[in-house]
């Protein structure tokens, strides 16, 4: 599996998630950067998190013009494989390859924690090494992860099963208390419609390797393989 | 020319900032505020002397890049 | 040279904050009197912030030499060696004046400049840390002030992508007009690839990139060497903003001219911007430097010279290439979308000369500048107060009768209360490196590539030093070195703040010479170089100045990485250890400020060999995996830190049981002193018979006190004649609770009183 | 009563955000803008009838919690 890894100015979990990949689970991985605008030599891309452009403005606003934006939206209409992480989701957001926008947090400014999410759908590209309503635990680490969407886009994500990931407690509960930012519905990550292109606030690069005592990353990156190789066959 | 825009959250949409700031408010004894709401305000200028010609890089502007149609309207003046 | 336009007035001088004999001395250099611009130059020169005129004299009590020292003081911030052919590269700096100004961003530009001293060496940063001291918080301006400080550290390190993994604030009154901010921050370089502020080659191109040069700051470096008054309002047009975004760009640049080996040297612009790095790079070099400032980019029309050389504008950057590496270093900067210029070149004649144009408006020798400042040995008394500081007659106090209420009262103190709520603003996991995250002794990052780690802590109780300074600094270096072994490090390197009052109050001084001269007697004792530090005079206020602050950030080399140690129970049913003695140690304590609202006494006794002999247990300990946690004691005493011991485990608190033996001490120096040199350990009681042989090899005492379980902590003291007293007994919960939320509570709800 | 509130950087003091956008839109092709200033938009809804009484409340918000009078100026609009 080659996976290419866009660099904006101001990405900071590029490195990390090539490490992840590269490193300890021994995919290719290729950094990108954000001016380039070829995509022909990677199977799956992952937009990273950050402060892209410092997030000034709307967080993942400016990037999204960037170079290779126009090419990763090519590269999704013919069925390419997209992880947004964190400012990566805000930025699919921004360009519109995912619906709805990100606002601030609810209460406090910036957290950074770990939090439990549930896979709610675990027969996509990206989930499908998890087992349904499993409970994951992830770290968080931002300002603006406060999902809206208007009630008709919100009825769209219901009916075609968009919604993948939702914040809960332990003991996999959706329960206001374990909303940490305010989202709407405590939704942690979406995917779009036609299910190649994924957004998630969670850290799964974060939580890949045994040193940290949490891997629940792992299945993720493993599950775009098991979605590659049934694509080939 | 000089243009001010203002970039404010569509109604309806909960404004975390601003409820914070309403609850600090509160705090420190202003009891009178029912609600704040926060947006932005640009100050751009433009090298463009024509009228109709600014008024349409504006807009195309804040279309594009200055505000977010999904969760937040704006409006602007020419000076 | 250009004459002067007109001759400085005495008022002029004055304004710039030189003395008539520092006056005298410019025009010695110069042999003739300066222009304005020479004296604007020469003001932020030699003012205490850059010049270290009333410090630099003891400094040299400091030992910076050993093995690992890569680069001892003098650089943009020090380096010694991890093996692997790895350097770390670490430096601590105050930014205590600005944030006092504007709190978000005086926090926010001190992050950003203590990262630019460590990119520019060639390292990539890979943690920060903080040490902070405000007033009590209570007052909602200081509450404000944390509130500020701590979102703009938030913002520009998580901005920036640079984890914040540890700390430690403090609080007291004494810091209400003057709060402290100290930033930290090490990265990782290959060790023979450090990158120096060296000018050499004549001729060379000198370059400037970065942010543009705007009016911000102006004299910031004078003004970091004055202390407060109620007009301090009027100094406020010298606040600088922040630009994490840039500052990002910046690392990446300056990381990206180390690989394709472009530059001979390179400086971070900090106090006293252009000026500073220009002649700093000369002079070490030897060499000089001629700029012309019509090539300086700026942000604002119509910039004097004098503005823009003593411009604080931040991120921004000095140079010099390589013959003809010039363009490639330009090629870099515009892929990457930052400004870069030619200004100038490095000559041979020592001068620092700046053009406008073909016209010279400063000509000044670099060494003058930078090495030949002022150097003053100023009085130094121990003040009169001192005597009635130090006679506490712990007799004449009653004993604790209710440990219990004590111990939660010292919980919710929010200077030992879990920082929770300023550690989760911060991004503290990217970079995938943190193994021990804000929460234990120290923090721990991980070294990819190797299989090391580093342990770092931020340390320094200022009571200690007010009360008795050279104990006071001799502690502060312990309690690092021990937070460090509790962690599983041996500790290789150190740098240090040194923030004090009023240098030329012989009180001052004297606090600042003796609490100098415990560090370095510590730092001496066990082996650890000093390689980099700061000093912040002048925080006074309306002549009242704060306790005497010395803080200590420290490194630690873990290897392997697996011997990371953390200081919550684990495991029901372990052994609990004390290692160490427990002395009647109530003087300065948090106890005593709490219950019996005082800062009286002499601080602990320090037994330097004892705390190594504690130091070397614990790492043998540790490595042989005889002990499942370690945590030292330290504010708030044996009760503290076994209740710490049961609640901080990040999502698991478990209860213990413990009986202290009496053995002539009062209950509440036993539950509630602050004896240094001890930690709290626990093993499986296969391995206790092996730990305690450590540790007695050691010259250490290590005694079974108690068992890890059940859903309490319960502390029975047993008196010489066997008399049973239960000190404590709390739920589990409520301890965790207390400690865990009461640092939040406190600065929520007192908003709403 | 509502007071709409316009929060806005000093001059001379460095807006780097406004840096950021003026830059991001040369690069779309937007070259007629020669500098962008961000501020903020308040929207404060007041349980207050009497005028000189809103605009006493206002004033003293700004300058206590809305405002940071280091680095920004305000003004404000009462309706
Ligand atoms: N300003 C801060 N920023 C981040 N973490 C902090 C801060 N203050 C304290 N912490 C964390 O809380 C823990 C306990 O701090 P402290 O009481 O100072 O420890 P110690 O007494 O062992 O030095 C440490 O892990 C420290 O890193
Ligand atoms: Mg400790």
């Amino acid at each position: 599996m080659k996976i290419g890894i866009i660099t904006f100015p101001g990405s900071n979990c590029d490195r990390d998630c090539r490490h992840v990949v590269k490193t300890v689970l021994g995919y290719q991985a290729h950094l990108i950067w954000h001016q380039e605008t070829s995509l022909s030599h990677v199977d799956v891309v992952i937009l990273p998190g950050g402060f892209s452009y410092g997030d000034y403005l709307r967080a993942g606003a400016i990037a999204r013009f960037s170079p290779i934006m126009e090419s990763i939206r090519q590269f999704a209409e013919k069925g390419g494989i997209v992880l947004g992480i964190c400012n990566g989701f805000q930025i699919l957001l921004e360009a519109g390859l995912l619906p709805g926008a990100m606002l601030k947090n609810r209460y406090l400014s910036f957290i950074c924690q770990d939090v439990s999410i549930k896979v709610e759908n675990a027969e996509t590209t990206f989930t499908n090494e998890y087992a349904s309503d499993q409970v994951l635990t992830m770290p968080i680490a931002h300002a603006e992860g406060n999902y809206y969407a208007d009630p008709m886009t919100l009825s769209a994500l219901h009916d075609h099963a968009q919604i993948v990931f939702r914040y809960c407690d332990q003991h996999g509960d959706v329960t206001a208390e374990a909303n940490p930012n305010g989202s709407l519905e405590n939704i942690a990550g979406i995917r779009n419609k036609a299910g190649n292109v994924l957004g998630m606030m969670p850290h799964p690069e974060r939580c890949a390797e045994d040193v940290f005592g949490k891997t629940d990353g792992v299945a993720l990156f493993r599950s775009l393989r098991h979605a590659l190789n049934q694509m080939v066959a | 020319m000089k243009a001010i825009i203002y970039v404010t959250l569509k109604s309806g949409i909960h404004d975390p900032q601003g409820h914070a700031v309403q609850q600090s408010l509160e705090t420190f004894g202003f009891h009178a505020v029912d609600s704040v709401r926060i947006g932005k305000l640009l100050e751009v200028d433009l090298n463009e002397t024509d009228h109709t010609k600014a008024e349409a890089v504006v807009k195309a502007m804040c279309d594009k890049l200055l505000s977010n149609p999904v969760i937040e309207d704006y409006r602007f003046e020419l000076s | 040279m250009s004459a002067t336009d007109s001759p400085i007035q005495q008022e002029l001088i004055e304004q710039h904050g030189l003395s008539k004999d520092e006056y005298q001395n410019i025009v010695q250099h110069l042999g003739r009197e300066p222009n304005l611009t020479e004296l604007g130059v020469f003001s932020v020169m030699w003012s205490e912030h850059c010049s270290y005129k009333s410090s630099r004299v003891h400094l040299k009590r400091l030992p910076t030499e050993g093995e690992r020292v890569v680069q001892g003081p003098g650089e943009n911030a020090g380096a010694v060696d991890i093996g692997d052919g790895l350097a770390a590269v670490f430096k601590i700096e105050s930014h205590n004046h600005p944030s006092f100004i504007e709190p978000f961003q005086g926090a926010a530009t001190g992050v950003g400049g203590i990262l630019r001293d460590i990119f520019t060496m060639g390292a990539r940063p890979i943690a920060l840390l903080n040490s902070l001291r405000f007033g009590a918080l209570d007052l909602p301006k200081n509450r404000h002030l944390l509130k500020g400080v701590v979102s703009g550290i938030s913002w520009y390190g998580n901005c920036i992508g640079v984890p914040t993994v540890g700390g430690e604030i403090t609080f007291n009154d004494i810091y209400s007009k003057n709060p402290l901010v100290n930033v930290f921050c090490l990265g990782i370089v290959e060790k023979d690839r450090l990158l120096k502020g060296l000018a050499q080659g004549v001729g060379n191109p000198v370059l400037y990139i970065g942010a543009k040069t705007g009016r911000d700051g102006i004299h910031g470096a004078t003004m970091a060497s004055d202390s407060f008054d109620d007009q301090s309002d009027a100094k406020r047009p010298n606040v600088q903003v922040g630009d994490p975004f840039l500052e990002k760009l910046l690392l990446e640049v300056c990381l990206e001219f180390l690989e394709k080996d472009l530059l001979v040297g390179i400086q971070d612009m900090g106090a006293a911007g252009l000026t500073s790095s220009s002649c700093e790079m000369a002079s070490r070099s030897g060499t000089g430097i001629e700029l012309d400032v019509t090539h300086v980019p700026c942000r604002e029309p119509n910039m004097t010279a004098y503005e823009m050389l003593l411009s604080e504008s931040q991120e921004r950057m000095l140079l010099v290439a390589k013959p003809g590496k010039e363009h490639d270093v330009i090629a870099i900067c515009q892929k990457w979308g930052i400004d870069a210029a030619i200004i100038g070149r490095v000559t041979d004649d020592g001068m620092l000369r700046i053009k406008e144009g073909e016209a010279v408006v400063a000509e000044i020798p670099a060494k003058a500048l930078a090495e030949e400042g002022p150097r003053y040995e100023r009085p130094a008394h121990p003040p009169q107060y001192q005597d009635l500081l130090q006679g506490l007659v712990i007799e004449n106090l009653p004993d604790v009768t209710n440990p219990s209420d004590v111990l939660l009262a010292l919980l919710q103190s929010p200077t030992i209360a879990s920082k929770r709520w300023v550690a989760r603003q911060y991004d503290y996991m990217v970079g995938t490196n943190t193994l021990v995250c804000p929460g234990s002794d120290a923090a721990v990052v991980r070294i990819k590539g190797t299989d090391k780690a580093l342990a770092l802590t931020t340390d320094g109780n200022s009571r200690y030093c007010l009360l008795n300074p050279y104990l006071g600094g001799g502690l502060a270096v312990a309690e690092a070195a021990r937070n460090l072994a509790c962690s599983g490090a041996e500790p290789i390197g150190v740098t240090d703040c040194l923030n004090f009052g009023n240098p030329e109050r012989p009180d001052i001084m004297w606090q600042f010479i003796m609490a100098l001269e415990g560090m370095s007697d510590a730092c001496r004792h066990f082996a650890i170089p000093v390689v980099s530090g700061n000093v912040s005079f002048y925080n006074e206020t309306n002549g009242l100045s704060i306790y005497p602050t010395p803080v200590l950030g420290m490194v630690g080399l873990i290897e392997p990485a697996s011997c990371v140690m953390t200081q919550w129970f684990k495991h029901e049913g372990d052994q609990i250890i004390v290692l160490g003695e427990t002395k009647e140690d109530v003087g300065g304590t948090e106890y005593l400020k709490l219950v019996h609202a005082r800062e009286q006494g002499n601080p602990p006794w320090l037994d330097l060999d004892q705390e190594h002999a504690l130091h070397r247990t614990l790492l043998h300990a540790i490595r042989q995996g005889l002990i499942h946690s370690a945590h030292d004691c330290s504010e708030g005493g044996l009760a503290v830190t076994l209740a710490e011991c049961c609640v901080s485990h990040p999502s698991t608190p478990r209860g213990a049981t413990v009986q202290l033996a009496q053995s002539q001490l009062r209950v509440d120096a036993l539950l509630f002193g602050e004896s240094p040199s001890r930690a709290i350990v626990t093993a499986s009681s296969a391995h206790v018979d092996a730990l305690i042989g450590i540790a007695n090899e050691q010259g250490l005492s290590a005694v079974v006190i108690g068992e890890v379980g059940g859903q309490a902590l319960n502390i029975t003291v047993v008196s010489d004649t066997q008399h049973h007293m239960d000190a404590v007994h709390l739920p589990v919960e409520v301890l965790a609770d207390v400690w865990s939320h009461s640092f939040e509570r406190q600065i929520e709800s007192s908003d709403k009183s």
